[in-house]
């Protein structure tokens, strides 16, 4: 499993060629990117940072469980912080399987949960100010203790 | 007994702090740690109540009981965006 | 709307690259490769056909109905035909949007109904002999009259 | 009349030919030209009551009366393969 937080351009291709065996029928991507607005704001930059050390667990975590709970043979997930302009891809996700319905059902799973439950956050920079962008509530299972470990 | 206290997100800026080491109660839970981070911060923000807390890089209760020298980390909501 | 029919290997780092804009906040991407294998057979090689013209009107509607559909920006659809070799890619399918669940809706429904009803055909090589991959019925649509354009 | 009829896939294989350009009866139906096609190759194959036939690179109904020189193509299920 390809999971990794870095700093610098995420190397989409590289990720990509890797991930690829002869067993696999289907490659499912998700390509996260800064878009130029938010709620009719014109965005200039985004600053993504996380915790670190727990983010990069809760991504490990997600890979494992997306493959055990989809039957996907290989997921790669990707994060990058600091400041990231627009059109830049913050987060890559990647999933290969035998079949296509798995390898989509893998890829949604990990993005929509990753965006709930993996410790990173971004402020975002408008022409007017900068906010830190307002997430969703924490899934119960996050606020009312540790989370279980699936699959 | 002192446990580590990490600040995330919009909670850094309010807190005016990345980290910080607080004194606490033997046996204080989370709950008790929050109530103390809020008292030292003027302003009111209803991060407060929307906040997930990791003790040690895992996501815990409020409920939970802190040991000396834990790294407790307050998570504002991650910022998921529209889906 | 990017829609193509290619004998080569097909540019994906270029067509994402190109698909992109300041507009989108979700990149979404199917990429299906030649599996080296079907139902417990060995797979040597695949040989792709199409009815070039009416394959490519297809997946020109296909873009276009994807797109008014799911309310995504663009919609990028590319299909190799000729001789393909294990792990490479036989059809690419990029959607672009500003947030991701439109993305993914989609770029799986463009895959599944490009499955359907676009006319190519593969014959699959083993070790001891070459078939033609057996499809699933026509869509009831498709057999009894015209398809109509949806969106 | 005369229309030009391709053949695609295990369509292909069966007949022995990619296109044959045949003779129909005015006002002739694609089902009446399946029916021609079919009675001219000797093997039996289900592929006949699972293909989709496209007039002028549309989709047609087995009703639909074909014109002299339509280009009629029979198309066997496409490889969609497990989803």
């Amino acid at each position: 499993m390809n999971v990794a937080i870095v700093e610098d351009v995420i190397a989409t291709e590289a990720i990509l060629a890797e991930i690829k065996s002869g067993e696999d029928g289907a490659v499912c991507v998700f390509d996260g990117i800064v878009r130029n607005h938010t709620r009719g704001r014109k965005t200039l930059y985004l600053d993504y940072e996380a915790y670190r050390e727990m983010a990069l667990d809760q991504m490990r975590g997600l890979a494992q469980d997306a493959a055990a709970r989809f039957g996907v043979r290989e997921v790669a997930i990707v994060h990058r912080l600091g400041r990231l302009l627009i059109g830049e891809t913050s987060v890559l996700i990647v999933v290969a399987s035998a079949h296509r319905g798995a390898a989509f059902d893998a890829c949604r799973w990990v993005i929509d949960t990753l965006k709930k439950t993996v410790p990173i956050w971004k402020k975002e920079q408008f022409e007017d100010g900068a906010v830190w962008a307002d997430g969703e509530p924490f899934p119960e299972e996050v606020v009312s203790g540790p989370a279980e470990r699936m699959g | 007994m002192l446990v580590r206290v990490l600040f995330f997100g919009v909670l850094k800026d309010l807190v005016g702090a990345e980290q910080q080491v607080l004194e606490v109660e033997h046996e204080a839970s989370v709950g008790d740690l929050l109530d103390v981070c809020r008292d030292q911060t003027s302003k009111q923000s209803e991060v407060w109540t929307r906040l997930a807390v990791a003790v040690n890089r895992e996501y815990a209760s409020r409920s939970k009981v802190l040991a000396e020298g834990d790294e407790v980390a307050l998570l504002p909501p991650v910022s998921g965006g529209r889906p």
